[in-house]
């Protein structure tokens, strides 16, 4: 049976990749950030799970206005990166777990998931990025992936209530697996932050606390407001907070125990955490 | 500039958010020529097309004049206004050597370092919290 | 404020292109088919529906494996048809209306319709024929399209049920549409057959009888068996019955007036059926 | 051939149904390579370019063994063995001529002519009923 270890959850900055390539990480600007992963390493060098299933948001590198998913599910063999146009740095590949993709995405349709099924697919840097900072000495990922894009692009977005059950279909399709694998559920992007608009700049520190602080035992109280309150309260980038809650939600319904939390402003424009939430 | 005048939201969410611009359906059919040709420069060759020729490379995408003003000018909320999305309109502004910073100073009429300093001081009163 | 004059169904073989072009409509072997088109053409012409809602499924021109929608909605706004591969004939354009469009989305989303969105949008022979069938002397199409694709590619398909549901949500939609159009709705493919494996030819009478029959008063009644289920009593391209479910549903959930059926073995491989039903 | 022998359906959705290969993920991964190659051929330079070098042009695209026997014997059920989907793999009858009603005849074991009246004859049973 497979077993379910937990999740960690992190921004995803282009801006990290920058100093990740430059070696910026005891910079004065990037210590604070980079200061919230060793716990999550050693969490990770010590459970050694097999499979990543991670949540994020694709930002034009795959999925363009011709065909927008609102949730699109990967079901290939290999994942690659590639050029996103802004001289970040290629990140590596991943290699997919085809079997477990299927079964999480037969479990999505018959839950009434009306997803997209991808058999081909880059992932950007919201995907590689958490990686690179989770596995930093990595030559190559120790685990295998199943990647799941939510839609903060084109709205409507889905709310944060349909991401909730998103991530709870998810969970009853990993506990359902026949497969021996360690599971670690990733949720990237976030925390409040906004790049468009006259209110560019816009961070909200009292929101993301409520956030970081319902993650673990009630993040249904995050799912309250609709998609267009939570931009309000967490700018129009902090909707990627929509991708943790879908994590979250894979983690099962039950409380999950928060055994490390960083929060640091800012990196780039960005209201930056890293969580770890471990299954009880 | 008064960032995130941020009273209690009124109920309900027809109420706007300020300085904020939801890439709707009505912003998407505007916007559709000016994103496609964004989507366009994840390819290196059509970075290179754009910068050798630059007007050219906007009328291949049909942009219309209000896209077109927009692009020349290097500015980043008429490009919005005329229906452009952050998502692609960044990899544009890549082109431009702009960052994300760069482009944040710009709309909110700041310097960069205005830009800066005002999210480190964020930082710093979110700490004292 | 809108009105829904009701929809027509029609199976979409591709052969039908072919008499189309060569003029065959009084063949013996075609006319039992196309003689169920003057009563869909006299209301048509009648009615003058300004726009029409057409449930279609696509069969690899649009779209590919690589992002596989389970509910694809058209805001595109013109829709092309383009070689298909089969030397079928290139069938005219279509204009959209992406207002109605976005209007239809915003409803799907926000009832937790998980859509895929195209702005760009190729049509098949699947969504054209059944216009060159209801309109055979139009120059340009006499009316706006809004197309909504369902997958029956890649397993695991939407059940009859959410299918249904979908087409419900549609017309809640088109309920709350404040244009003045009048708006007709289309369900395209079926009835039974099957053109792949040793079952190929495949076609079943009495289960078509049964939807035919349902489909007015009772559509819950196709809704109970699974798609697997649909699969084995309709033929591996019998599933297309989807499209009619959903457009069903577009309907609203008052009984329909089935004022005209039509039904004929063989066109093709296929049980070719022809229906119009009035909203009451 | 007996043709579907509709015995009323067990419950549950775990029996097979005689003669029909559904589309799964299994399928769908096993046969990546030759659906890719077929919906290339929507566009007629592919399928010219299929013509003039068969076994090049299924190298681009990576098939694999079975699916490269499958495509030189015309063998259409072994093409659905190897994770062909009939909808991909229409495209690739049409190029070697072959309609729905000769790609049927094949994989049932008939010549087209009795294919073509097995349907018929359907079509008079369903009339006398
Ligand atoms: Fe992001
Ligand atoms: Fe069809």
């Amino acid at each position: 049976m497979a077993q379910i270890i937990g999740g960690y959850f992190t921004s995803h900055v282009p801006a990290i990749g920058g100093a990740i390539v430059r070696g910026d990480q005891e910079e004065p600007y990037w210590k604070p950030f980079f200061d919230g992963f060793p716990p999550v390493r050693e969490w990770l060098e010590a459970e050694r799970p097999d499979v990543a299933v991670c949540f994020y948001n694709d930002h034009g590198l795959n999925f363009f206005l011709d065909k927008m998913p609102t949730f699109a599910v990967g079901a290939a063999h290999e994942y690659r990166n590639e050029d996103e146009g802004w001289g970040l740095p290629l990140f590596k590949s991943f290699a997919g777990h085809p079997d477990l993709s299927w079964h999480i995405i037969e479990q999505l349709v018959g839950d009434e998931f009306d997803v997209t099924t991808c058999q081909s697919m880059l992932v950007d840097h919201a995907l590689s990025i958490p990686f690179e900072l989770a596995y930093p000495e990595a030559q190559e990922w120790p685990l295998k992936l199943v990647p799941i894009a939510i839609n903060t692009v084109q709205y409507p977005l889905p709310s944060a209530k349909r991401c909730l059950a998103l991530g709870r279909a998810v969970h009853r399709a990993l506990v359902s697996w026949q497969g021996a694998e360690k599971i670690v559920v990733i949720g990237t992007g976030g925390l409040s932050h906004q790049l468009d608009g006259e209110r560019a700049g816009f961070v909200n520190p009292d929101y993301d606390r409520f956030c970081m602080d319902s993650l673990a035992a009630n993040p249904e109280a995050i799912c309250v407001d609709s998609t267009k309150e939570i931009v309000r309260k967490s700018g129009s980038q902090g909707v990627e907070i929509l991708n943790w809650i879908a994590a979250r939600g894979a983690l099962g319904a039950a409380p999950a125990r928060e055994t490390h939390r960083n929060y640091h402003i800012p990196i780039s424009n960005t209201a930056a955490a890293t969580m770890l939430l471990e299954t009880t | 500039m008064t960032l995130a005048p941020d009273t209690p939201p009124p109920p309900g969410d027809s109420a706007p958010i300020f300085g904020t611009h939801l890439f709707d359906g009505c912003a998407a059919a505007k916007g559709y020529a000016l994103n496609a040709m964004c989507f366009s420069f994840n390819e290196a060759a059509n970075r290179e097309a754009f910068l050798a020729d630059e007007d050219a490379y906007c009328q291949r995408y049909g942009l219309n004049s209000e896209q077109l003003d927009a692009v020349r000018a290097r500015n980043v909320l008429a490009m919005i206004e005329a229906g452009g999305n952050i998502y692609y309109l960044a990899k544009l502004a890549g082109i431009f050597g702009l960052n994300v910073q760069d482009v944040g100073a710009q709309q909110t009429g700041m310097s960069v370092d205005e830009f800066k300093a005002m999210l480190l001081a964020q930082g710093r009163k979110a700490g004292e919290d």
